[in-house]
């Protein structure tokens, strides 16, 4: 997947970059902790890698592989052991060195059972990460410096994942002496320098709960080095208010455009605008163990038929997402550009809806459809619920507190729903396994989905590590679970980001991750 | 009056333990885990049972309740369950601006409300005191959200005088507080001009008043000496109850503004199940209202040499 | 007496709102909720009187079938407040000692209460529907209510015709029903009518945080919280419930003042009694 | 008129322009007042004695109230004409007035010691020490013990009889030509009536202020008076001096309100009240005002409304009953 | 104490009748730190057919006794016996029914009529709590009462502000008769009104007590009215009795120094007559911490030590003339022996 903004980055990494400035940053909502153990929404994860550094790092533009603190590393022959060089010029913004006891030191405090991390399953892969994680001991044993610059980390299996799950920034490195000074405040925004060290390229200054979090360039950083000296990242709870202030030349960038805004927005500063479709997922999700959508794939398919997914976006949800019709987004690696789920078509729709059994909808009784309450996701319920009367099948809408919907939908109440997934990697495996896979029944898998084939390809496609193979198997994964139509694929999201116009070689991947080193000020 | 103003804080006790019980048997009684909340849907069984234990969320109900009581007569609220930072620290930072905001909402509320409803009850019948009136009901009836908005791109964006949001870091910066306090203050302050106005007219009808008028007295002094202190008396025992409304407000204002007050730690808290926060803001807020009450009451005495609590 | 010209304003209004109520399948142009996806934001214009929404549902017929679901919740949820508040009101005003020191202590921790935290508690126990919106609004809202009671109470049963019935050998409940309430009666129906602008816009707020009405259901509520994201681009969408709910305040509010002088025989001059004092409390949204 | 003339009142009218019509609440009133002199005035409960010393001082809540017509000459000079600013500097100063309720007249949040001040600094142009000064000497004069400490007192530690005594003093302070005492008394017990009677009259001989006493008590006016005006229904019935007046009651109503009143010394007798009630001030009737309740009712009573006439030297009525004699 | 030779049955007998206010402090326990006392130890009699006049300045407990009475208010202590019933001993309900033997008229007419009430209703509720009519006989009489006192029947449909004061009043006293009672308290009943209506209010007064055989309590601070229609006096300051005599004795011969004080009050519509009028120094002192000793010795112009000290007990000083002073008391020792009972009436 590439980014749709291209060309105007190209246009503006012909200047060369000046040095200097105060990068000011409106951020929507703010990061509920910068502790990478924690590090579960978008805009902590957005602070952190800049903060720390992991092994690697993903590709700006195309989500490849890099090293990072790692320059290099090796597959032992059975695939299940990784040799990490460590490079020798890394420091933390304390000014001491960093060497392989401390990537080590603070994986360990990621899965140990006191910190009660969510993101330890990220290590999950490792040998002895269960002892850690239950209590049992204190260190992982599949962890070995074999020298200050040498990590060896041993696998339970092959697997072709956990090297690209080591850019996520909940793995990344930072000083774990500061963490224990911190203690229960670590990461909180009652954070200050010296309790809060990391590796990345800007080093923490100040967190202004709910207000803003100031971060600096770090002079003494490994890599290429940052432009702008300062980052302040804006806290706001309203996009109008923030876009507000970056009409009031207040911002530098806004990371969410206002709803209600957004055509207006593009016909006004299209020059300042960069468009990311991010790896996300949204679909109406069935609920596989109930009916009528219970072994009654015609129904499934009906009401994809009825759906006109492409006007909604449209209208809607003004052009912020983009239509999907498989699986994955078209920015994963492995997305099938092939594959062919139903899309809208009303003659279809009734014909499937009569072979489902019930003809023009008669017979059928009121579907209830739930989602969690925003008013973009009532606005298409309410699209959804007018376009599939038109077909004669009635839904009853039922919008619910976030807390009240996860729960009812984890535990199979709900007739169908509205799903939406982020990736938390670069990798299909990520979403394919989480939202279709048997073992997450009531957890992730929340249309309780399975099929056997499906189980198969996807160990196979986790210890292939040949990135040709491992495609095509993901391909079919994709392929088959199109055909079963657990769910109505409709959106991924396609997010409008503003910037100003002194704003340089401004980058966002498909994570929707910003790489802020990149960035200069004019 | 000491004794008096040791007595309405010991109300707050009652206020105080009943407000914590309702919050908590609220609480736990709605559905939806706060353990899936704040670790998302990844997380294994393993680690759920971790935080869950951790966090003493396995106990029954009312052992919770009694280490809570516990833990607040130590002064200690508990630790955030999402920003895992200490509730009494995050209250400490968000309450100088909630109070910024509130004292120049309501500062502002009062000032142009009692001025508008002292000039309309002068001026009754008037077409002034007709405008006045119909500005009373477009105050109640202008949602602030949209009021908000509209300051927001008027004074900030395009006549950039006044900061579209924020707060402007540490200290009190008036200009940070002007759109806000009057978005938050508008309803309150056309609810003052129609008490004073209403008000007003009963006292100027007093004879108290024609003895003023009666002495030779010019009619600012008739109006501003004689008559606003004792049209203020009723308009005092509003603000007391208006004050609840206020905070309630506060939310959406401190949401459009982006100011990092309660308001927007409580509707945060409350969306993410963050038990602790919610129980000790609601706890501080009913501690705030029995002391507003209590400001009002004593403002009360101020205003009337009548009522002496003793 | 007759009504004051002001006062039969407002009934005006308040009628022709509730009229239109009523007939709105009748006179609605179009159906409220119909999606007309390509017709999506239109402005006023021939076809669309108000124009449309995102959805490209007729404004028209949405204020039309809203003022169906906004009276209703104005009307329905103060008559819970109401309701509640004048038996707590008047049990703690009657009764008085200890038994109203707990009331009122009681009714000071609903009040410190922040609402919308009770709404949305409230709300996750009943799903939200019209009904529980009602409920919501009606249990947030019966403080004022039982404060207002209460005072009135405590006034009138020291009153020399309460002590007139007593002399006359009256019992409790005949001097409550016959002599104590008729006699509160009067500032009570002023707060009320003055509270249901107040608590149509509480509704909005509920809306905002979707807890209100339940779509498709139009409510004037509902569109201006859908409104809020186009004030700059679609500005109609909050015109038009923002005018249907200022004309329907200045309706209640003129009426209020009206049945205030109208139901109390002793105002005879049309001064200013003590309704007027109460003029609204309002809820913010 | 051979004495000097204080204050002289011609024709003056009053009306009120409410919702539900016009109130004709001083609807043709004449008064003299000489230097010193007190005069009374008594009528019933709406008869509009009040407003007629409220339109004197222009204190006429405008709207509803409106000065018609007529004029108050006061030293000659018609004080309707003059300008709100010269009409301040007379109000307090050369005219002050106390109203009937002591507990509701005097200013509940600002001290007795205050409110008479800021007159005295407003109309002597002195500093505030001094007139606090004179305050205290004032309320010495009027009987207020510990005048010193109590000028510091908020007037709801003052009883009825005290506060009236205030009012006095405050109406005195700056020694005005004429005090207009609107019911000083009603609302008073009869020992403290007694005593505030006493006051005034002590003071009006030492001050030598002319007085216009507004009562509905004849024996007040007994007490007082030297000149009295009756009023009814808006309008003078009767205008003599006190012992005229009680010695030879021209005017029905002024009779039948003297029989009408019990009397102390008299051997128990059945009152003679005048029956029937005031008319609506609404709809007032087309004739004589008093027609209704007239025991000596004639036809021409119920078409016209009869003048105010000196029947005798000093002794006006307004009654067709002596129109005639006179014709 | 009150001498009963008097063949006469007693109507109302009232005993030692005290009631006390507390005045409380502290805010979490109610200290009780005094009393107003508003009623002292009263007591008196009253004989079917007359009328027992109570005058006083404000605030003596005129109200507070005729509340106290129809035990509106529960008596701090002492008696008050009805016909021979003890009323403080008799249930919540005997007491309801006995009401309506005893009835009130209030000071203020307008206050003490229910404003939502047709004229019509309030008459007639309290033959409708006490049963005793139909619907139909009930209206008739109710149109009867209005007749009485001289309202006519289409009145009954209005409401009460559509009255004037003197009208309420009447519909006050038609309330009050509906019952039939026996004794009527009237607190302050003309005093809210203009002079004719007045003298209207009180013929009325007198004629239905001739019509009805009444009996009146007549509560007043005017004693020129109370002395024109009662047939004995009593004097009430600061929450005792200090003189109880027949309504010509007390004016011909008032012994206590306040009465004489009040009654040298009293305006006359006279010019020129001015008498040696008795001022009295300051105000009724509070009835909080009343003054020791006699009540009156702090205004009293004729005080003596004893005054200070000695609380003088009401004391009959021949012919039913009773009086609470020092100073009558003791002339009064001195012509004890000759002591001969004379009826007053
Ligand atoms: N603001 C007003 N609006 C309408 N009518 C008024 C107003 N003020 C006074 N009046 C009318 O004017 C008439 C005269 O009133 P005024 O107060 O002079 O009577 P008064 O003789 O002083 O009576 P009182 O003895 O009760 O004081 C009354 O009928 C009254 O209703
Ligand atoms: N409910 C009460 N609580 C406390 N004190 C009371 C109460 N009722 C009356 N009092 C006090 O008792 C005293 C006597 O009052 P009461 O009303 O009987 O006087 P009154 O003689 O009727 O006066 P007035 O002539 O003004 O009607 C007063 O000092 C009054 O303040
Ligand atoms: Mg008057
Ligand atoms: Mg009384
Ligand atoms: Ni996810």
């Amino acid at each position: 997947g590439l980014n749709t903004a291209l060309k105007n980055e190209e246009k503006m990494t012909r200047l060369t970059p000046v040095d200097g400035g105060v990068f000011r940053f409106g951020m929507i909502s703010s990061p509920s902790a910068l502790e990478p153990a924690f590090l579960e929404e978008i805009n902590g994860i957005e602070i952190c890698k800049e903060l720390n550094d992991g092994l690697i790092r993903y590709d700006p533009n195309t989500l490849e592989i890099k090293p990072a603190i790692a320059e290099s590393w090796d597959y032992s022959e059975d695939k299940k052991v990784i040799t990490f060089q460590i490079r020798k010029d890394v420091k933390f913004h304390d000014g001491t060195s960093l060497k392989a006891q401390d990537i080590i030191d603070v994986w360990n405090r990621l899965a140990a059972k006191d910190t009660l991390s969510p993101l330890a399953f990220l290590l999950e892969p490792i040998v002895g990460f269960a002892q850690v994680n239950s209590g049992e001991l204190e260190t992982i044993s599949g962890l070995k410096a074999t020298d200050d610059y040498t990590l060896e980390v041993t696998l339970k299996e092959k697997n072709a994942v956990f090297l690209t799950s080591l850019g996520h920034p909940a793995v990344s490195i930072y000083k774990l002496e500061s963490a224990n000074k911190a203690g229960k405040d670590f990461g909180t925004p009652a954070a200050r320098p010296e309790t809060l060290i990391g590796t990345g390229a800007f080093k923490f200054v100040k967190w202004n709960a709910d207000q803003d979090i100031i971060l600096e360039k770090f002079t003494d950083y490994y890599g290429t080095k940052a432009h702008v000296d300062k980052i302040i990242y804006k806290i706001f709870k309203d996009e109008s208010t923030a876009f507000n202030e970056f009409r009031a030349g207040n911002l530098d960038y806004v990371d969410m455009v206002p709803p209600g805004q957004r055509q207006s927005i593009l016909k006004e500063i299209p020059d300042q605008i960069l468009k990311t479709t991010t790896l996300t997922t949204q679909y109406i999700g069935f609920n596989l163990a109930k009916d009528p959508f219970k072994d009654n794939i015609n129904i499934r398919k009906a009401i994809a038929c009825a759906l006109d997914i492409q006007s909604i976006a449209d209208t809607v949800l003004e052009g912020s997402s983009m239509v999907s019709n498989g699986p994955l987004p078209d920015t994963m690696p492995g997305y099938d550009i092939d594959h062919r789920a139903p899309t809208f078509d009303q003659k279809k729709a009734k014909e499937y809806l009569a072979l489902a059994g019930y003809p023009d909808g008669q017979g059928l009784a009121p579907i209830q459809y739930a989602y969690n309450y925003t008013q973009e996701n009532q606005r298409v319920a309410e699209a959804f619920q007018a376009q599939l009367k038109e077909v004669g099948i009635q839904i009853h809408l039922k919008n619910m507190e976030w807390g009240s919907y996860i729960n009812a939908m984890q535990s199979g109440e709900l007739q169908m729903f509205r799903v939406a997934c982020v990736a938390d990697y670069p990798d299909p495996d990520n979403l394919l396994r989480m939202l279709y896979s048997k073992s997450q029944w009531g957890m992730n898998n929340v249309t309780f989905y399975s099929n056997p084939e499906v189980e198969r390809l996807l160990t196979q496609g986790l210890e292939e590590t040949d990135i040709t193979k491992r495609m095509a198997i993901y391909k079919k994964i994709q392929e088959l679970i199109v055909e079963d139509q657990p769910a109505i694929w409709t959106f991924s999201t396609n997010y409008l980001r503003i910037y100003g116009d002194k704003v340089h070689n401004l980058t966002i991947n498909a994570l929707d991750q910003k790489d802020m080193r990149s960035v200069w000020l004019s | 009056m000491i004794r008096f103003i040791i007595w309405r804080i010991l109300q707050c006790v009652p206020v105080g333990l009943g407000i914590s019980m309702l919050t908590f048997l609220m609480l736990s009684l709605v559905p939806g885990d706060p353990v899936t909340l704040m670790l998302g849907q990844h997380v294994s069984p393993q680690i759920m049972n971790n935080v869950r234990q951790e966090l003493g969320l396995d106990l029954p109900f009312f052992s919770r309740y009694l280490q809570y009581v516990w833990n607040i007569l130590h002064g200690d609220l508990g630790r955030s369950y999402i920003q895992h930072q200490e509730v009494t620290t995050m209250l400490l930072d968000k309450i100088p601006i909630t109070f910024n905001l509130t004292f120049v909402a309501t500062t502002f509320a009062v000032t142009a409300g009692v001025l508008i409803g002292v000039l309309s009850a002068v001026k009754q019948g008037s077409p002034w005191d007709t405008f006045t009136t119909g500005f009373t009901l477009l105050g109640i009836s202008v949602p602030s959200f949209w009021l908000g908005m509209i300051l927001q791109l008027i004074f900030g964006v395009i006549f950039r005088i006044l900061p579209v949001s924020g707060s402007g870091g540490d200290g009190f910066q008036l200009q940070y507080y002007i759109l806000p306090g009057f978005t938050l203050g508008f309803a309150s302050m056309a609810m003052y001009a129609g008490l004073t106005r209403s008000g007003m007219l009963e006292v100027l009808r007093q004879d108290y008043i024609r003895t003023a008028r009666a002495k030779g007295l010019s009619k600012p002094v008739v109006v501003f000496k004689h008559g606003l202190k004792n049209a203020l008396i009723p308009v005092t025992t509003h603000a007391g109850m208006d004050f609840a409304s206020l905070m309630g407000g506060t939310v959406l204002t401190e949401m459009i503004f982006s100011l990092p007050g309660i308001g927007t730690m409580l509707i945060n808290a409350v969306s993410r199940r963050d038990y602790p926060v919610v129980q000790g803001v609601t706890l501080f807020l009913a501690l705030v209202f029995v002391l507003v009450n209590l400001l009002v009451d004593i403002l009360y005495a101020v205003l009337d040499p009548r009522i002496r609590y003793d | 007496m007759k009504l004051s010209k002001g006062s039969q304003f407002g009934l005006l209004i308040v009628a022709l709102m509730t009229l239109v109520a009523i007939l709105a399948e009748t006179i609605a142009p179009y159906d409220p909720v119909q999606v007309v996806l390509k017709d999506s934001l239109q402005g006023p214009n021939f076809k669309h009187f108000m124009g449309t929404d995102l959805l490209g549902r007729d404004i028209l017929s949405r204020i039309i079938y809203g003022a169906r679901a906004s009276l209703m919740i104005g009307v329905t949820a103060t008559s819970i407040s109401l309701l509640l508040g004048v038996i707590v009101g008047s049990v703690s005003g009657y009764y008085g000692g200890w038994v109203d020191s707990l009331i009122m202590r009681l009714t000071d921790i609903f009040s410190a209460f922040p609402y919308f935290l009770m709404a949305i508690i409230i709300m996750t126990f009943f799903e939200p529907s019209m009904i529980s919106v009602f409920f919501v609004l009606g249990i947030v809202g019966w403080t004022n209510y039982a404060r207002l009671v209460r005072g009135q109470v405590i006034l009138i049963k020291v009153s020399s015709y309460v002590e007139a019935a007593r002399s006359i050998g009256a019992k409790d409940g005949r001097i409550i029903v016959h002599h104590v309430f008729p006699n509160i009666l009067s500032p009570l129906i002023v707060y009320t009518t003055m509270n249901i602008a107040g608590v149509i816009l509480a509704e909005a707020g509920l809306s905002f945080l979707g807890l209100g009405v339940q779509p498709p259901t139009p409510s004037w509520g509902v569109m201006l919280s859908e409104g809020k994201d186009f004030i700059f681009n679609a500005p109609w969408l909050i015109f038009w419930p923002g005018a249907a709910l200022l004309f329907s305040v200045i309706g209640y509010n003129l009426l209020g003042n009206g049945l205030r002088d109208r139901l109390d025989p002793r105002s005879k001059q049309g001064g200013e009694s003590n309704g007027s004092r109460l003029v609204n409390s309002c809820q913010r949204s | 008129m051979g004495r000097d003339l204080l204050i002289h009142v011609k024709d003056l009218r009053t009306y009120f322009y409410t919702d539900v019509g016009v109130v004709k609440a001083v609807d043709g009133v004449n008064l003299e007042i000489g230097i010193g002199e007190t005069l009374g005035i008594v009528g019933e409960s709406g008869s509009g004695k009040s407003i007629t010393a409220m339109s004197m001082m222009r204190l006429i809540p405008q709207p509803p109230g409106r000065i018609e017509g007529g004029e108050v000459l006061f030293y000659g000079k018609d004080l309707l004409k003059l300008s709100e600013k010269e009409m301040m500097k007379i109000r307090g100063n050369e005219i002050a007035m106390i109203f009937q309720d002591p507990m509701t007249s005097l200013n509940p949040v600002l001290t007795v010691g205050e409110q008479m001040i800021e007159t005295i600094v407003l109309h002597q142009k002195v500093s505030r020490s001094m007139a606090k000064r004179r305050a205290i000497e004032m309320l010495e004069r009027v009987g207020i013990p510990e005048a010193k400490g109590r000028v510091n007192n908020y007037p709801h530690l003052f009883s009825g009889g005290m506060r009236q005594r205030v009012m006095i003093a405050m109406a005195l302070s700056c020694n005005p030509k004429l005090l207009i005492a609107d019911e000083p008394t009603t609302a008073l017990d009869v020992t403290i009536q007694a005593q505030i009677l006493d006051l005034m009259n002590n003071l009006q001989q030492e001050l030598g202020t002319a007085i216009m006493l507004i009562t509905h008590n004849l024996g007040v006016i007994a007490e007082l008076c030297q000149k009295v005006l009756v009023m009814y229904a808006g309008n003078t019935v009767e205008y003599t001096d006190v012992n005229t007046l009680f010695a030879k009651p021209m005017h029905p109503y002024t009779y039948g309100m003297l029989e009408s009143s019990p009397k102390l010394e008299l051997r128990k007798q059945r009152l003679d009240p005048i029956e029937g009630h005031p008319p609506d001030p609404y709809r007032l009737p087309q004739g004589c005002n008093f027609a209704q309740r007239c025991r000596r009712i004639m036809p021409v009573c119920e078409r016209e409304k009869p003048t105010l006439l000196e029947i005798e030297p000093g002794h006006f009525v307004s009654c067709f009953l002596y129109e005639r004699v006179k014709i | 104490m009150i001498g009963t030779n008097k063949a006469t049955e007693t109507l109302l007998k009232v005993e030692n009748l005290k009631k006390y206010f507390p005045v409380k402090k502290g805010l979490v326990i109610q200290r009780h730190v005094g009393d107003v006392k508003a009623v002292d130890g009263v007591s008196f009699e009253i004989y079917p057919g007359e009328t027992l006049g109570m005058v006083g300045e404000s605030g003596c407990g005129k109200s507070t006794l005729g509340r106290t009475i129809l035990r509106l208010l529960e008596p701090t202590q002492g008696k008050v016996i009805f016909e021979g019933q003890t009323l403080n001993e008799l249930s919540r309900e005997e007491m309801r029914k006995i009401r309506s033997q005893m009835q009130m008229i209030f000071q203020d007419p307008f206050a003490s009529l229910n404003p939502r009430m047709r004229v019509r209703d309030i008459i007639g509720e309290p033959i409708l709590i006490h049963g005793v009519l139909n619907r139909v006989e009930r209206e008739k009489r109710v149109s009867k009462l209005l007749d009485v006192v001289g309202l006519s029947t289409h009145h009954g449909e209005r409401y009460p502000h559509e009255f004037s004061g003197g009208q309420c009043q009447r519909i006050g006293i038609a309330r009050a008769l509906a019952v039939n009672p026996k004794l009527i308290i009237c607190d302050e009943p003309v005093s809210a009104l203009d002079v004719s209506i007045q003298a209207q209010v009180i013929n009325l007064l007198e004629d239905l007590q001739a019509e009805f055989n009444l009996t009146y309590l007549l509560i007043a601070h005017d004693v020129a009215m109370v002395k024109h229609l009662s047939n004995r006096v009593a004097v009430m300051y600061l929450g005792k009795l200090v003189e109880l005599t027949s309504s010509e004795e007390l004016y011909l011969n008032p012994r206590h120094p306040y009465t004489i004080a009040l009654l040298s009050a009293i305006l006359l519509p006279y010019p020129n007559q001015k008498k040696g009028r008795i001022i009295l120094k300051g105000d009724a002192p509070s009835p909080v911490n009343p003054p020791s000793g006699c009540r009156f010795h702090t205004r009293c112009p004729e005080t003596q030590d004893i005054c200070k000290v000695m609380d003088p007990e009401l004391i009959d000083i021949g012919n039913k003339h009773f009086v609470a002073c020092h100073l009558t008391i003791h002339t009064y020792e001195k012509i004890k022996v000759g002591n001969s009972v004379t009826n007053h009436q």
